[in-house]
């Protein structure tokens, strides 16, 4: 395991009286898949908000690499080098699914303010969305409009949408739901070879999947991580198994 | 932002991969050309007034171009247009008035050169929409449309009580601006003129709209999120294109004025940025010809129906709701089929 | 394929194509038919053809379109009536916005226009043309005439009010120019404003001993609604644009007692108006305004030069507009160099009618042959 | 400027701000329930404006005419709303737009074509055409008074309505949810008519009340339309709360703006310029404050929900 490119220390976040985010630190290491799991309403989408920069933590730090991004918005922290995939498909429905992975082809090679060469023959945005695609098993689908797609294949398209952006961190929302069991497969096997290349910060319902892929796993309860370390430590854990594999 | 004005998708780029030839661009190329070709064939019969018309509804068009920017390719309905519209009529009116009294406007001579008249209106359109669009665009849904609406009103009373230029009467043109080598007086010339402009404005949006610039505006409408997460900032870009969209209006303002000779509050009330948004709507939001079919049809409607009951605005009235009901496409979607995209 | 636009155009490229008799006269209308203020077109245009029916000529076809009271709309209409009918004379507007953006050019390309109610100062002065004939006054005639008035009556410290437009400060210099004195303080409300209590608190706040105000339309009927129950005794007096019969029966009691100037009258004791008022009643059965009258004088005045020259002869037709060689229903009637009307204004105040609604009662002359200020600066 | 000038500038502030309370609170319930904008809300108060007039001179009997008008202005809501808008529940905010939009026309238009163009004559019932006495010596229109009561008893009634009935639990769950609604077994058309058809009549009502202070004529509902759009946006669309904050603010900045802004500029200018330039910048002062709040509160100041 490398140095750390994604860390968070001491996230609080409140609404009210609903105490969201508790005193969360946690950090994604270069080469591994980091799980966050956690019973429903423990705070994981507000934690996520968080990190993606939707949302401002009341008192806390977030770094990617050595750089402060907490007072960054979205596209800041985007264009530093932090891709993510949502857990309610988040594409332009009516548009191709080539034309929603091209748009992280655009961001990345600057600003948009080019008013005059056509994008739908621009090979420097094409070429990296299909590769991102190939990589989805997707390209047979690029210009299928996304309204048109399985449950699945969203998901698919949303991380190819992430990986477009050659991020230096991943952070993917419950991209294994409504995959099938062969689609589950193929992902779980692209995730393992892709963490080498960008390390994953993995949230996930599906257990199984999450025991065979995470290098390290964060339990989240009521806000607060409770639990932290290798597969077998969580496994092990009677607070877990009370808050989360109990229920 | 708002909601997506409409359940289509709009692009302005021809499907990728389809023919040169299809459905759409029969109806395109028949809608310029009817454009172009009633004019001229009024010429020849020596039928002035309807040369003049249709270089009205060409400025109109034109306006409604400028707004379909804003409204149908970028999500942002502006109750307000009628206010670049007002400015550029204004600059026109106001230079020429200058320049035919041989006096200063803050220090610099007016105008009758309409070149010079067209970039001052452009320059301070977009000014002007820099200014109210920063502001403006903090806002989302009902209150975008109700803030851009204040700022026009603004406008509007501004203008009704600023005896300078002639308050409500407002300002006549007594001579037509002149352009280098083309007699502006000549009604086809004028007409060419607009057409042309008109021409220019779609063929920019076109252009526009298949850039990058394009795509992240299309993205910024269909999905902001998924815009920032690919790390563009929605805001600068539909501001941006907020300011193109008020240039172009706003240069239809200035060669209405010229159109017309003379500028009055009428053309910055809100009944006129009501006006533009029917006819923005009645075309087909965001469809690149829209406004042109629906300005068409909304001159013709007011020309026709004018003449056959003094109760016309009535029948206006139910034939607006009949399209808003039944045709949701508006008159392009109902002419040339829904809209693909590649 | 566009088929209903295709449609559209052949229909009016048709109609354009027809034509009338060589010599037949055609006269174009463009007036306020639909939308706010819709009243007085209406007048105008009822006026006018009751005058053309009387005459029944059928040599004359009358084109009448509704102007919406848009100035952009006025002048397409305009466009329509010269190029593609092209009428002889030109007519019907009611506003001075729509006539400033519709007249200059419409004269300027040899029309005639005779204006059955605008008369902006710019078109009475500096602007004047030989071709613009104004039939009803030139704007600040009733306001001056009031001020005229009110000096005569002894008081010395009126309180003016206006809407803040154009029509609305000249109103105001009219008055001032002609009541010679001080007024109490000047006060401008808003163009269609409704609601009057903060400056009706005013005025009563204020030591005025009478009120001059112009808000015309629907502005003095909420107006005086307002004044009414505010309990204020201060006597009240403006031009006839607030005081038409139509806008008195809306105020109700409310109107009772004020009094206002107006080149005409219903009750002036003269033969063309009892046949004008008695002729209009019967058409239209209502009673008519100063706008219908109006309407109606236009109508007569170009009948009148009919019988001497045809339009195409410029120069003669002109001339016989200029003699004015008609019974107005005003009584005495002629054209000063600015063609705009020398005329009395009359003073009238608002009773109580046999059938206990309000109507109007000729009182005296506030002046007699006014002519405006702006001729001196019409060069023709 | 006397205090008791003052007193009654605002007492005139908050009658303004009353009338227009009656305006917004229906075209915000409505935006709030339905999530529907409709600008043919002014043509509800010409609705009831008509109504009254034509009913209290043919009976000779305001109150008939009042109760007339607002149950007329209710079944032209009830009626529009099964005939039109309820096709635009939705869809998007410009397809409402036009819709309402040409609803505008077809209103004045048609009203015009069975009334004609003249003005109609309605005024206050004889008791309540007086004046009372304010403290300090001035007198105020006993009938605006009453045009303050009703917006209190308005405002009240709305507040229990939405607080404390079946209906009200109903409105509020439209409020927060529009699709939990219909799985409370709620017949949700039933409910939309009803609440339609309440704004149309609040517009009615303000039509009816202030119609006799008014123009009764074609297009009345234009200018009114406007403001109550402004009281709404200033005071967070679909809260009541708000509509009836952003009235009063509306009502008293309008009011306060027309009397002190011409003195104002009357310590620096000619009589006749400060009249004029003060006038102008008092017309223009409600869409400042507007553009102000938006520009640092973008959902106004009682938010509901966008």
């Amino acid at each position: 395991m490398g140095e750390s490119v994604l860390s968070m220390s001491g996230l609080h976040k409140r609404f009210g009286a609903l105490q969201a985010t508790h005193d969360v630190s946690l950090d994604l290491k270069a080469g591994e898949i980091h799980a966050l799991i956690g019973p429903n309403g423990a705070g994981k989408s507000t934690l996520i908000a968080q990190i993606a920069g939707s949302l401002r933590p009341d008192a806390g730090k977030i770094h990617l690499g050595a750089r402060d991004i907490t007072a960054l918005g979205v596209a800041r922290r985007a264009r530093l080098g932090l891709g993510r995939s949502f857990q309610v498909s988040c594409l332009a429905e009516p548009l191709s699914v080539l034309r929603n992975v091209m748009i992280g082809a655009q961001a990345l090679q600057g600003h948009s303010f080019r008013f005059w060469q056509p994008v739908d023959r621009d090979p420097s945005l094409l070429a990296p969305a299909r590769a991102a695609l190939e990589r989805m098993h997707l390209v047979h689908r690029a210009d299928t409009p996304v309204a048109e797609l399985s449950h699945g294949e969203r998901r698919q398209v949303e991380v190819a949408c992430a990986l477009v952006l050659k991020p230096r961190a991943l952070l993917l929302d419950e991209p294994m739901a409504g995959l099938g069991p062969e689609g589950t497969a193929r992902l779980t096997e692209l995730l393992e070879t892709l963490k080498h290349e960008v390390p994953i910060l993995l949230i996930e319902h599906d257990m199984d999947a999450v025991f065979r892929l995470a290098d390290r796993i964060s339990v989240l309860v009521a806000g607060s991580v409770i639990a932290h370390g290798d597969s077998e430590a969580i496994r092990r854990d009677p607070r877990v198994r009370d808050a989360y594999l109990g229920d | 932002m708002t909601r997506p004005p409409s359940t289509t998708a709009p692009t302005a780029g021809p499907p990728s991969g389809s023919h040169w030839l299809n459905r759409r661009r029969l109806v395109e190329v028949a809608l310029l050309a009817l454009m172009l070709l009633a004019p001229v064939a009024a010429h020849l019969l020596g039928e002035i007034y309807y040369v003049n018309l249709a270089s009205r509804v060409a400025l109109v068009a034109m306006a409604a171009v400028g707004l379909n920017l804003a409204i149908g390719f970028g999500g942002m309905i502006s109750f307000g247009h009628a206010a670049y519209f007002g400015l550029g009529g204004y600059v026109a009116g106001i230079s020429a008035h200058h320049a035919f009294e041989g006096s200063l406007v803050m220090g610099l001579p007016g105008s009758d050169n309409m070149l010079v008249i067209w970039l001052a209106a452009v320059l301070l359109c977009g000014l002007l929409a820099l200014a109210i669009g920063a502001i403006s665009l903090r806002t989302t849904g009902v209150y975008f449309i109700m803030i851009t609406l204040a700022f026009a009103q603004m406008a509007y009373y501004f203008a009704n009580s600023w005896p300078d230029y002639g308050g409500e009467d407002g300002l006549p043109i007594y001579l037509r601006n002149a352009l280098p080598g083309i007699d502006t007086n000549h009604a086809l010339s004028f007409f060419l003129i607009c057409f042309t402009a008109l021409v220019l404005s779609l063929a920019l949006t076109s252009r526009l709209m298949r850039s990058r610039f394009g795509a992240a505006l299309t993205m910024a409408r269909l999905n902001e999120t998924r815009l920032a997460t690919a790390g563009i900032s929605p805001f600068p870009i539909r501001l941006v294109a907020f300011v193109i969209s008020a240039m172009i209006t706003g240069l239809a303002g200035a060669l209405y004025a010229d159109l017309n000779g003379f500028v009055s509050p009428s053309m910055l009330s809100w009944h006129f940025s009501g006006e533009l948004m029917v006819i923005v709507i009645l075309g087909g939001v965001g469809r690149l010809y829209g406004p042109l079919a629906g300005a068409i049809l909304f001159v013709m409607m007011e020309t026709l129906l004018g003449g056959l009951t003094e109760y016309w605005q009535f029948f206006l009235g139910l034939v607006l709701l009949g399209v808003v009901l039944f045709a949701k496409q508006g008159v392009i979607g109902w002419l040339a089929g829904r809209e693909h995209h590649g | 394929m566009n088929t209903l636009t295709r449609a559209g155009l052949g229909l009016l490229m048709t109609t354009a194509v027809a034509t009338a008799q060589a010599d037949d006269v055609k006269i174009g209308m463009i007036t306020t038919l639909s939308g706010g203020g819709s009243h007085l077109g209406v007048d105008v245009r009822d006026g006018f053809m009751l005058a053309m029916n009387q005459a029944d000529r059928d040599d004359l076809e009358v084109l009448i379109q509704d102007d919406a009271r848009r100035p952009d709309l006025a002048k397409s209409l305009s466009n329509e009536f010269m190029q593609r009918d092209q009428v002889d004379i030109l007519t019907g507007i009611i506003w001075s916005n729509l006539a400033m953006a519709v007249v200059p050019s419409v004269v300027r390309q040899g029309t005639f226009y005779l204006s059955p109610n605008a008369g902006p100062s710019d078109l009475a002065g500096r602007m004047c043309h030989e071709n613009y004939f104004n039939v009803a006054y030139q704007n600040d005639n009733l306001h001056g005439a009031m001020g005229a008035y009110m000096r005569g009556q002894g008081f010395e410290n009126p309180l003016l009010m206006a809407p803040n437009y154009p029509a609305g400060t000249d109103a105001l210099a009219g008055f001032k120019h002609l009541f010679e004195g001080e007024v109490a303080d000047e006060i401008y409300t808003q163009l269609g404003q409704t609601d009057y209590a903060a400056e009706i608190a005013r005025i009563r706040a204020s030591d005025a001993d009478s009120l001059f105000f112009f808000l015309p339309g629907g502005m003095g009927i909420s107006f005086m609604k307002q004044w009414e129950s505010s309990g204020v005794e201060m006597p009240v007096f403006g031009a006839a644009f607030s005081f038409d019969e139509t806008i008195i029966k809306a105020v109700g009691s409310a109107a009772i007692g004020a009094m206002n100037t107006s080149q005409w009258a219903y009750d002036l004791d003269n033969a063309a108006n009892q046949a004008f008022v008695e002729g209009f009643q019967e058409a239209y059965e209502r009673m008519p305004t100063l706008y219908a009258a109006q309407g109606y004088d236009t109508a007569r005045l170009i009948l009148s030069a009919l019988d001497k020259a045809h339009p195409s002869d410029k120069d003669a037709f002109r001339d016989a507009l200029r003699d004015a060689d008609f019974d107005s229903v005003r009584g005495e009637f002629r054209f000063g160099s600015n063609h705009h009307p020398i005329q009395d204004i009359h003073v009238r105040e608002v009773v109580e009618g046999e059938d206990g609604e309000p109507t109007n009662r000729l009182v005296g002359i506030a002046v007699k042959d006014i002519q405006d200020v702006y001729a001196e600066q019409c060069r023709m | 400027m006397s205090v008791t000038l003052l007193i009654e500038q605002l007492i005139n502030g908050l009658q303004l701000g009353t009338m227009l309370f009656l305006m917004a609170s229906g075209l915000t319930l409505v935006f709030g329930v339905m999530g529907l904008i409709n600008l043919a809300h002014g043509s509800f108060y010409m609705v009831g404006a008509y109504v009254t007039a034509l009913t209290s001179v043919s009976t000779g009997s305001f109150p008939l005419g009042l109760a007339a008008g607002v149950l007329a202005a209710a079944a032209a809501g009830a009626i529009v709303e099964l005939l039109v808008i309820r096709r635009l529940y939705g869809r998007s905010h410009l397809d409402q737009v036009l819709a309402t939009f040409a609803l505008i026309l077809i209103f004045s238009e048609g009203t015009r074509w069975l009334f004609g163009s003249s003005p109609l004559w309605l005024s206050p019932p004889e008791a309540l055409s007086g004046s009372v006495a304010l403290p300090g010596g001035s007198r105020y229109p006993v009938y605006r008074l009453v045009i303050i009561a009703v917006g209190v008893v308005v405002a009240a009634g709305l507040y229990l309505l939405i607080a404390h009935t079946r209906l009200g639990m109903r409105i509020r769950a439209g409020e927060s949810d529009r699709e939990i609604i219909g799985a409370l077994g709620v017949n949700i058309r039933r409910l939309y008519t009803l609440v339609f058809a309440l704004g149309a009549a609040l517009a009615g009502l303000a039509g009816s009340l202030v119609g006799a202070l008014q123009s009764v004529q074609v297009g009345m509902g234009e200018p009114v339309l406007i403001l109550a759009f402004v009281v709404i946006v200033i005071g967070g669309i679909g809260s009541i709360k708000g509509a009836l904050l952003g009235a009063l603010l509306v009502g008293m900045v309008d009011t306060l703006g027309r009397v002190f802004l011409p003195a104002l500029f009357g310590q620096f200018m000619s009589p006749s310029d400060a009249a004029g330039a003060g006038t102008a910048l008092a017309a223009m002062l409600i869409y400042i404050l507007m553009a102000v709040i938006l520009a640092f509160k973008p959902k106004g100041l009682f938010a509901a929900h966008d």
